[in-house]
Formats: structure tokens, sequence, C-alpha cells
């Protein structure tokens, strides 16, 4: 499969903190990966790096082969990057077809649709996440776990090339939490998607989903592989417990 | 939340109180069959609100009173005032200026117009100095409140936007305030000046300086930029010229300066012979204690306005000695029926007849017992120079009544009115100059109108 | 030829009306610190502790310095009344909705005050004779209104570093749901530090009009506010030090730009220096939007 | 705007119609009381205050303090406009397009430069920011003696000149406003345009969270600028009606006035923000009370002895904060929580 994003050396300091300490990875076409890692390891501030919303201090990202390290958000979610966040950031005021909608408008096809096509890919994809029913309701009434979804839904309409999930089923039921993988799943066949999910510690999405994880601890890839291996590595157990390197 | 449903059952008990009060009077005048004449001072006046007026026919040109023995007919007089906002000061005392003109007209048997006789009632609204607030108040004076003869409001801002609409329906207005020359440019037919433009308001004290100090040279000019000031200020640096005076500065401030130090500072090196400037109220003072206070010793200090005022010297103390100012009118003037010079005729009350409705209207609307500044005598003289024009013009059609205008000459409590038929400016009123000497305000030139000599050089 | 007294002159002006600058900004960016709301009517405020002064002068003969007491007491007064009858439900809404709020109760006050004071523009007289500072020859009246200033500064100091309310206030400043967390009743908090902005801001009215002593109207505060929010930028929004030394800063460079204007022919300088003190502002928000002092 | 798809005008439309029809009920109004025409046209002039504010204000949620320098950019213009045709000997009704053409050039220059600097700021610094702008532009023209300085611009001479006194009579005062209405008009259609397009979108996603607008692809800089030049420009036309054809002199002093751009606020935050009614609703409140107590309880308030005047400023205040504080989403906010019946929720927009 050909490669879709690589990250180089990333290093990223917040005053004294280094949050990211020389990160290289990559990520091949349609491939479903994991990036597992304790509280405060740098993963989110990752997804902020490829994402664009924060600058590196140091080091190189690579999509589809085009140095991407210097563009704005907005130029890079043109190209085929799209996120969720940890903490739903819904527009309260907007209904949830808006929101999706507003997804679709500014996504991989900017410029290319109109309001009334972002509109009807909103209605199909509110059908396939199952939010269809409360289409008209403002993002804000929504309880947590249906934010979530519509940050999903969301993040899907904007037809990415690569979907980056930060710890999208935290909090849900398990039930729920594999309805979702399901979608993910289908998602990625259907539109060919490469997706990456941060995860903390719900183990079982590890295994349902990922073709491949990352271990990350104090702002470095300590680890790489298919998902049964790597959990078993007394190094990533000894890292969950808390113990040092 | 308690508190946001609170609030919004105040918010609609206030607009609920503000209607009621509407509809409450609106219900007041039906029965009341208002009997006798309207009280002219207490400006009372037929309310009508939005929702009765489509039926009521457009009010004819004069209220005819339908109760006992009708022979008296009102004529109504409108100016939309600026009663807030920053030109309020000047408002006020041109409304009551206004009311004691009309109040003595009034007393003295109205005016007869082809054998009627005419009460006059004044008619205002707050155009709260905001330009967008006065056509709407023009338009309704003149269509609602039968209003043909208009005071302008106060400003060439707000006249230049009340002119337009009194022109479409062909109503009188006569400016008297604040407005400067370039608005009587502008090819208007139906807006005429009373007081003397504000290019000339430093004629007279250039003229007294020239008569008693011949070698006095050197001239500064220290003026708010604004758009009254600043043509004050350019008339007078081309005034002082033709005089042969130099003038050796020429600078403003800006319109709300709270520290005048750095404009002032140059003239301690510079020490001119005269400095004149100033703006309005707030300024005016500023730039006399300013003067005093960096110890800037001339020969001569006349400031714009702000001297006119009683308190003047009781917030600056001995920083207003000596201080000269152009005004249009002081209570201490002689003009009197004797006095009448060639070619002019002597309308309206006499000086002490005039301070003395004054302060009837004063007391009457609570401002204490106070004197009248020279904002008062001009709307009181722009009343009576309408009034005569319509018993001149024996008509009460505008048109005539301008036309009357052209050939009237008055000599009045004011001094004297006489307008340029071309372009209604007023060329007859000349400015006369006030000092304060120990306390007191005294007018020291003309030499026909002064009560006392000079204070020359200042303290 | 730049005439050096003329420089001079300017400074020793400069300096002191902007060290009344100084401590008339201070109130606006406290309550902006800590309750993250820009106060647009804080001119009306400050024209209140104007009119403490030149009443409590000229009706009762009470010096000058003394009303600076009366005035704080208003402050204070005034700053709980309009919290809790209106501030209180808007500290988490929109800027729109703040900029409003204030703006109408600083109508609300000059309004009432010109209903009760009369529109004209009263002054008084508090003549100390004059002092030379650098051989410039100043009103005594206006240094001890600068040393005020200073000493009124130092009084905010105390409040805010020295006691255990001033740590309450610095920690809402720093995060809200961290001093929350700790027990913190922030909406006292933010009635405490809006009274004593508003405070701050009468006081700085009465030390004002004890340097001007004249053109006190109701509607001299304006231009209070318009210089204060440019000052309140300049030190960076919220630092209060900061607001008092770029109040300093910005009465020097209003008196110096003068100078420099002096030798063009054909404009108005005291009128351009108004014009550039905002254009100061726009280039600084562009270079340090957070201002000269914030970190 | 590139070729705008037949969807979106038929959306717009579908919007702004109830808007729409309030202003034609004004015009009614305007053509059939004549004694009330100016009355009328007060309320429009704040209307399209509001509307072309919204714009801006109302759908980013960012306060434009110095918005009152683009009708005083637009007025000047149109001055400068009417004084070069008329002393180039020009005569007829061309100067009526050329000028607005002027105004609206000139007011989108000003936008584009501001908007270029003032938009790089957020809330409280972006409102201070405006304001300096204003006040800047102000003292810039009063200082260096440009435009007649602090005296400003007189075009009545030249209006007469370039129509004659009858032509300036008419265009002063009914033509003037005729073409305010058509500005309403255009007005409302272009933020129905905007709201119903992929800018309206953008701009309501910016005021809802902008950093989430970011992350998610919308270039928010480019969106708000292109928001803030259509705002300002339409600012620019209005002022050249309603200040330089209408008013005929352009005075710094009014024209750059805070109080307008307070008002303009006060009208969007009354009526309700980012709606097309909103400003319509807002605008007939605000005059309206403004007028009733100045027209009516003054006058009352006079004859039961209480002679303090400008008192209705003190009423005003007062509800001015209830509003704020009970109502933040204003009058169409506060319908839309309370009408349920689907049929009229359609009609308020």
């Amino acid at each position: 499969m050909a490669e879709l994003l690589r990250v180089e050396g990333v290093v990223k300091r917040f005053g004294g903190i280094t949050a990211l300490d020389g990160v290289s990875l990559s990520i091949e076409q349609g491939e479903l990966m994991a990036i597992i890692g304790p509280n405060g390891s740098g993963k989110t501030t990752l997804f902020n790096v490829i994402n664009g919303v924060l600058k590196p201090d140091a080091g190189k990202i690579v999509f589809e082969g085009r140095d991407i390290t210097g563009l704005p958000p907005y130029k890079r979610v043109a190209l085929g990057i799209a996120r969720t966040f940890q903490i739903p950031k819904p527009w309260p005021n907007l209904t949830v077809r808006e929101n999706v909608a507003i997804g679709a408008l500014f996504g991989s096809m900017q410029g290319r649709i109109g309001a009334r096509e972002a509109l009807e890919i909103a209605d199909e994809i509110l059908e396939i996440v199952g939010l269809s029913g409360k289409a008209e309701v403002e993002a804000g009434k929504l309880t947590v776990p249906e934010k979530k979804v519509l940050e999903l839904a969301r993040a899907i309409a904007m037809r990415p090339k690569l979907l980056m999930l930060d710890e999208v089923v935290a909090g849900m039921s398990p039930k729920d939490a594999d309805r979702i993988v399901d979608v993910v799943k289908k998602i990625r066949d259907e539109y060919n998607i490469s997706v990456v999910s941060l995860v903390e510690h719900v183990m079982r999405v590890v295994t349902k989903f990922a073709e491949r994880v990352v271990v990350m601890h104090q702002g470095r890839v300590i680890r790489e592989g298919p998902p049964e291996e790597v959990l078993r590595d007394p190094l990533v157990q000894r890292v969950y417990l808390g113990g040092a390197l | 939340m308690a508190g946001k449903n609170l609030y919004l059952g105040v918010g609609i008990l206030i607009i609920i109180i503000l209607l009621a009060g509407v509809f409450m009077m609106q219900g007041g005048e039906e029965q009341a069959t208002q009997t006798g004449e309207t009280t002219p001072a207490a400006g009372q006046t037929q309310e009508q609100t939005q929702a009765q007026e489509t039926q009521q026919e457009a009010k004819t040109e004069t209220q005819t009173e339908a109760q006992a023995g009708g022979e008296v007919e009102t004529l109504v007089i409108g100016a939309p005032l600026s009663l807030s906002g920053k030109y309020a000061k000047e408002g006020e005392m041109s409304l009551m200026g206004a009311l004691a003109a009309v109040k003595w007209i009034n007393d003295n048997g109205g005016i007869t117009v082809n054998g009627k006789k005419y009460m006059l009632e004044f008619k205002y609204y707050d155009d709260e100095s905001n330009p967008d607030r006065v056509t709407s108040i023009v338009e309704r004076l003149i269509t609602q409140d039968g209003v043909k003869f208009l005071l302008a409001p106060y400003s060439s801002g707000l006249t230049a936007k009340a002119a337009p609409v009194a022109e479409r329906y062909g109503a009188l207005m006569l400016s008297h305030g604040g407005a400067s020359d370039k608005i009587f440019q502008q090819g208007y037919d139906y807006l005429v000046q009373i007081l003397t433009p504000a290019s000339r308001y430093f004629t007279s004290v250039l003229d007294m300086v020239k008569a008693i100090d011949p070698q006095a040279k050197t001239v500064a000019i220290v003026y708010k930029e604004n758009e009254f000031s600043r043509t004050v200020a350019e008339g007078a640096k081309a005034y002082a010229e033709k005089l042969g005076f130099e003038v050796v500065y020429f600078q403003s401030y800006p319109a709300d300066a709270q520290d005048l130090t750095p404009v002032l500072q140059p003239l301690k090196d510079l020490q001119p012979d005269v400095i004149i400037g100033g703006g309005h109220f707030a300024d005016g003072q500023l730039l006399a204690r300013q003067i005093n206070e960096l110890g800037i010793k001339a020969k001569l200090v006349g400031i714009l306005v702000a001297p006119a005022l009683p308190d003047f010297y009781k917030n600056l103390g001995e920083a207003a000695e000596g201080i000269v100012y152009p005004s249009q009118w002081e209570p201490g003037v002689t003009f009197s029926p004797e006095t009448t010079p060639q070619g002019y005729e002597w309308y309206g009350p006499t000086v002490e007849e005039f301070i003395k409705y004054f302060k009837e209207v004063a007391k009457e609307r609570g401002k204490g017992d106070i004197m009248p500044s020279y904002h008062a005598a001009d709307a009181a003289a722009a009343i009576l120079f309408l009034a005569k024009a319509i018993e001149q013009a024996n008509s009460l059609n505008p048109d005539d009544v301008r036309q009357a205008m052209n050939d009237l000459a008055l000599f009045t409590f004011y001094g004297k009115l006489k307008i340029d038929p071309e372009t209604g400016l007023q060329i007859g009123h000349d400015m006369i100059v006030g000092q304060w000497q120990n306390g007191k305000k005294v007018i020291v030139w003309p030499k026909e109108a002064a009560q006392a000599e000079p204070l020359y050089p200042k303290p | 030829m730049v005439d050096v007294g003329l420089v001079v002159a300017n400074l020793v002006y400069g300096l002191l009306i902007g060290i009344i600058y100084g401590i008339a900004t201070v109130g606006l960016n406290m309550i902006f610190g800590v309750l993250k709301i820009v106060n647009v009517g804080h001119g009306a405020f400050i024209m209140v502790g104007a009119y403490v002064t030149l009443l409590l002068f000229t009706l009762a003969g009470v010096t000058p310095p003394l009303t600076i007491v009366a005035s704080m007491a208003v402050g204070i007064g005034l700053g709980l009344l309009f919290y809790y009858l209106v501030i209180k439900y808007l500290v988490d809404a929109p800027e729109l909705a703040t900029l409003l709020a204030t703006f109408a109760i600083g109508v609300l006050l000059q309004e009432i005050v010109k209903a009760f004071m009369g529109a004209d523009s009263r002054g008084f007289t508090w003549n100390l004779g004059n002092i030379e500072i650098a051989g410039v020859s100043v009103a005594l009246s206006k240094v001890i209104a600068a040393i005020l200033s200073i000493a009124l500064l130092g009084f905010l100091y105390l409040v805010i570093y020295r006691t255990k309310l001033g740590l309450a206030i610095r920690a809402v400043v720093q995060d809200k749901e961290g001093a929350m967390v700790v027990g913190v009743d922030v909406d006292r908090i933010y009635a405490i530090s809006f009274a004593l902005g508003i405070m701050v801001t009468v006081a700085s009215g009465s030390i004002l009009a004890m340097y001007l002593q004249s053109g006190i109207h109701p509607y001299m505060g304006e231009i209070y506010t318009l210089k204060g929010f440019v000052i309140a930028v300049m030190a960076g929004l919220g630092s209060i030090p900061g607001a008092f030394i770029a109040g300093i800063l910005f009465g020097l460079f209003e008196n110096l730009s003068y100078v420099a204007l002096q030798s063009i022919e054909g404009i108005q300088p005291l009128v351009l220096t108004r014009s550039i003190a905002f254009l100061l502002l726009l280039i600084i928000l562009l270079v340090k939007p957070s201002g000269l002092f914030q970190r | 705007m590139p070729g705008v798809d037949p969807w979106v005008l038929r959306e717009a439309l579908r919007r702004s119609a109830p808007t729409l029809v309030f202003y034609l009920v004004l015009l009614a109004l305007y053509l059939a009381m004549p004694q009330y025409s100016q009355f009328i046209a007060m309320i429009l002039f704040y209307a399209i205050l509001g509307q072309a504010f919204n714009i801006f204000m109302g759908m980013t949620g960012y306060v434009d303090f110095g918005y009152v320098a683009f009708l005083a950019s637009g007025a000047y213009a149109f001055s400068l406009a009417a004084i070069a045709l008329s002393e180039a000997g020009v005569t007829g009704w061309i100067f009526i397009p050329v000028g607005l053409a002027f105004a609206a050039i000139v007011a989108a220059t000003l936008a584009s430069i501001v908007g270029a600097i003032a938009l790089r700021l957020r809330g409280a610094y972006f409102a201070i920011a405006t304001i300096g702008v204003n006040e800047g532009l102000r003292y810039f023209v009063e200082g260096a003696n440009l435009l007649g300085g602090s005296i400003g611009l007189y075009i009545v001479k030249n209006l007469k000149a370039l129509v004659g006194k009858e032509g300036y009579q008419l265009a002063a005062t009914l033509l003037a406003d005729l073409l305010m209405f058509l500005l309403a008009a255009v007005t409302v259609l272009v933020t129905g345009i905007i709201l119903s397009s992929r800018l309206g979108y953008a701009l309501q996603a910016i005021r809802e969270d902008e950093d989430a607008a970011r992350a998610l692809g919308i270039n928010v800089t480019k969106y708000k600028v292109t928001a803030f030049i259509i705002s300002g420009m339409l600012g620019g036309m209005l002022g050249a009606l309603n200040w330089a054809l209408k008013g005929g002199v352009v005075e710094p002093a009014h024209v750059f006035m805070i109080h307008y751009t307070v008002e303009a606020i006060v009208i969007v935050m009354l009526g309700g923000a980012g709606t097309l009614l909103g400003p319509v609703f807002g605008a007939m409140t605000y005059i309206g009370l403004n007028y009733v107590s100045n027209v009516y309880i003054a006058p009352i308030l006079e004859s039961m002895g209480i002679k303090a005047t400008g008192l209705h400023l003190i009423i005003l205040a007062p509800i001015l904060l209830a509003i704020i504080i009970a109502a933040p989403n204003g009058i169409v906010g506060l319908l839309k929580e309370r009408i349920k019946n689907p049929r009229i929720r359609s009609f308020i927009t």
C-alpha cells in the first residue's frame, strides 16, 4: 500500500516542557492505526501538529509525498486531513444538520460544492451514524455521547483521506463504542480512508479496531507493531502501570 | 434564572407604562374642550398619537378656536432645540429667550394680520444635538403642528439637515445660533440669519485694540478645532491682517482637549500683544485658566463664548480678571427706542423688559434667578424679527414674509437687525465687546454702548 | 531647530498628566484583568469623581486631597450597586453584551448627573501658587495631584499584593476554575474587584479635577474612556502596574509628538497628536497584541 | 460574487422575504402618510445601519466599534464625486450612480485595509483597535486640514449646480429616501445570500467557536475580511445617501460620531444578532421609544412640572440593560423561543 503520511523527527516544546521529542511514524493508505499511551504522552499534541493547529519546533510532516509542515490548517484540510476533538466542539446554536454540512462545505471538496449538496451529504452521513432523528436539533442540546458521534459525522463529511479520531469512544457504553467502531470500519472500506485513533485506556477498541498500534510515552514512540504483539510487550505494560523506563 | 425573568418583567412593564401614558394623555385630549387660548408660556400642546393621526386631516394653517368669541387666533412658531447632547447649554437658554419674546408679544396684543389678531405659541422638541433627529422633528412641526415659521436648530450640521425639509414644505427658518457662514452660501431661499456671522465675531475686539493702542502689532490665535470656532478664527485672522496686525501664531486644539499646555507653551516666548480664540464653555474656561497659570503676559486676551457665562468668574476667580469677549448681546447694553439709529425702526421690549420676562420664564422652568445669556437674546430677537416681518407683510404666507424681511430694518433690545436680501446673512447686527472687571461683566465697546473704559493692558 | 525650553516643558507636563492618565487607567485594567470585561462607561465614573471633588470643595470647602476619600467611598458604592444589578448576570456573556451594558451604565450616570447638575461646564479655583521643576513653572496643585496618584497606586498595590483578598483576586485572574476548586468564592471576588476598580476610577476623577480645576461637565469623561483604552491596550489588558507606566509613556508621547509636529507647516499639531496616539494603538496591537508589559 | 447558484438565490429569497415585506410596509406608510415620511426615513436609516452592521458583527460576534468610519468614508467619497462633477461642468442625475459607486469603492478599500490589520485581533482587542481607527481617521482629517478640515465639505451648492434648485429639492428629500429603500432591499438580499451560502456558514461557525472552525478547515481570516468588506461597503453607501446627498454637509465631528456605532450595536442587539428581521425590529423599537419619549413623554413630564430635559436617555438606558440581560438574543430570539407553531416560526428568519 502507498504511504499516506510520514512524520519525521518532530519536536514540540512548550516553555520548559518537551511534549514531542523527535517522533517519527508513517501511515499507509486505508490503514487503521491506534496510537496509545498514558495521559500526557504527547498524543493530542501530535494530532495538533499533523492537523496544523500547532507548528513543530523541528522535524517534517509529509502528506502524499508533499511537505506540509508550514501549511495552515485550512490548506491541510483541503488536502484531506480531518480530525475530531477529545472534548467535542460542536457549533451549539447551529443545528446538527448544519454542523455536518459545514464539515462537508469546508472539507476536501472545498469550493467544488454548494450549500445544497453539503446539506444532502449531511443527511446521508447522519443516516449512517444514526443521528438523522436529531437533524434539526441545536447541537448544543445533544448529550455528550451524541456530541461525540456528531464530531465523527462532521469529520467524515469532510471526505478526508486521513481521519484522525481523538478518544472518540471514551466515556461511551460498550454497545455504543462497538457501533462507532463498526461505522468507522465501514467508512474506511467504503471511501478507502486511513484512520488513526488515539486511545488512552479502552483497550477493547485497540484489539477490535486497529491493524497496527503505536505506543507513545513522554513524547517518544517506544513501540510499534500489530496489536497482540505490542500489548503483550512487558515494556508497554510497565509504562502503563506507571513505571519509569 | 430568577434574575433574567425579573428583568424581562421590568422591561415590559416600563414599555407598557410608556404606551399607557401616551394613550391616557390621548384620551385626556378628547374630552377636555379647551376653552380660552392656550397659555403660550407653558408650551402646552394638543398631543396626537400615530394611531389617531391617519383619520385626522392635516392641520390647517392656524388652529381656529372653536369655542366662545373665537376672534383671537393662535399662530404656532416651531423649533427643533438641542435640550440634550453637546448643545444642551445653548439650547436651554434659547428656549427661555424665545418663550420670553413670545410672552412679551402676547402681552402686547399679539400681532395683527389683515385685521385679525393672533396670539403666538412656541412649539418645540428636543433634537438631542443630533442631525438625524432634526428631519423628523422639523417635518412633525410643519405637517402636524401646522408650523410655517421655525427657529433653525443650533449649529451648521443640524441646520443643513433641517433646511431641505423646511424648503420642501416652504416653511421659513431663522438661524439664531452656531451656524457658520458657509450654510448661507448654499443658496437656500427660506433660511435667514439673526445673529452676527461667525466670521465677524472678533471684528469689534480688533477694532477696539486698534483704536486704544495703535502700536499693538502681534496677534496669536488659539482656537478649538471645530467647525464654528475655526470659521471664527479664520475670519479673525483675515480681519486682523486687514487692520495691519501680524498674526504670529495660529494653532488649534482638539474639540475635547483637557490640557492646553502644549499649545500655549510657545506663547511664553512669543509674548504676543493680543491673544484671541477659544471655542465653547469648557475649553474657553480651560484656555483662560492655563494662560494665567503659565504666566503668559499679553496686553489683551479675548475668548469666545465662555466668558459670557456668569459662572466664568465664579469658576476662574482672578484668572478671569480683564478677560475680554465678543458677545452678540449683554444685559448691560444701552440700546433704547431713543437711540434708534437713522433708517431703523424700534420694535419689541426694552432691555429691562426683556430681562424681566426672561427671569419670569426662567423661574417658571425651575432655573432660579439667572440672567439671560446672549443665546437667549439671539432666540428672542429671532422671534421679534419674525413677528414684525409677518405684520409688515400683512400675510401668513412665508414667501411674502421672506420678501418683507428684505427691507426690514429693526432696532431692538438686541441692537440692529437687517439681512442681506441675496444670502439672508445678517448685516445689521454688530458684536459688542464685554470685559470682566473686578468680578463684574461690563460692556467696553462700541463706545455708544459702553458702560466702562476697557481695562487695557490686562492686569 | 527644536527649542530646548519647549521640550523640557513638555517633558514635565507630559510626565504629570501621564501619571494622572496612569491612575485613571488602572481601574479599567483591573476590571478587565479579573472579570474580562471592558468598561465602556469608564469615563462616566471619572466624571462622577470630578463632581464629588467640585461639590465638596465649592459647597463644603473640603480641601480637594481630602475629597478623594469621599470619592473612593462613592466608587465602592457604585461598583457594588452596578455589579449586583447588572454585571453579575453578564460575567460569562459574550463581549457584545458586556460592552453594551457598560455603555448603558455610562449613559445612565451622565444623564442623571446632567439632570441634577445641569449641562454647563464648571470649575473651581484651588490655587497654591507655582513651583519650579527643571526650570519649568508648574502649579503646585498639579504636582500634588500627581503625588496623590502615586499614593493611590501604592494603596492598591498593598491591597493586591499584601492581603489575603489580593491573593484571591490574583488567583481568579490566573485561572478562574483553579481558584474555584481551591474554595475561592469567585462571585464575591468579582464583586470586590469590580468595586475596587470603580473605586480607583472615581478617585482618579477627583485627582483629575484637582489637576484641571475646570471643564467639569457631564460629558467630560468620554475622552478618558478613549484614551483609557489606548493606554490599557498599550500596557496589556489586565496588567495593573503596566497601566500606570503606560499612562506615563502616553502622557510623554502626547506632549513630545506635539513638539515634533510643530515644525510642519499647514497642520494643527495638537489635533494631529491625537490622531497619532490612535495610530500608536494600532501599531502596538499589531506588533505585540498582549501589550508592552504583559507576559 | 462568483456565479451565485440558483438554489442559493432561492434559499436567500425565502429567508429575506419576511424582512422585504416589512420594508414594503414601511415604503407604503412612507408614501401614504407624507406627514410621517421623515420619521419613517429615520427608522429606515437606522434599520439599514443595523442591517449592514449585522452582516459583520451579527454573524461573527466581533464588535467593530469604529463602524461609523465606513459611513463617513462613503459620505466624503460621494461629496468629492459631486464636487468634481459639478466643477467639470457636468449636469444631470449621473452624479448619483457615480457618487454611490465611488462611495462603495472607497468604503470597501478602507474596510480591506482596516480588516487586514484589525482582524488579526479578537474580542476586546479588536473592539478597541477599531475605536482607534475611527478616532485616528477623524483627528487626522481635522489635524491635517484634509477634506475641509473640521469645517468639512458643503455640497448643496454643487448639487444645485448639477440638477438645479428643484432637482436638489427632490433629490434631498424624496429621491434620497427612495434610494435608501432600494439600499435596504439590496442589504437584505445580500444578507440572505450570505446566510444561505458557504460564507454564511463559515461566519456562523466562526461566531460559535472560532478555534473549532479554524481546525476544521475554514480559512477564518479570508471569510472574516470578506464579511467586513461587504458590511463596510454597504455602510459607505448608506453614509453617502443619508449624509452627503440628503444632508448636503459632511462634517468630521458628526460623521465620525461613535454614538452611531453604539446605536447600530443597540439595534442589532435589541432585534437579534445574525438574523434578518432583527435589525428592522431593533430600529423600530429603538427609534419608536426615542420618538415617543421625546415627542410625547417629555411634554407630559414638562406639564407635570419636571423641567429636566433629555429624560428619555434616563428611560432608555435601563430598558437597554433589561434587554441585554433578559433577552440576549433580542426580539427575534425571544420570538423564536416563545412561538412554537412551525408555520409562523419559518416566517421568523
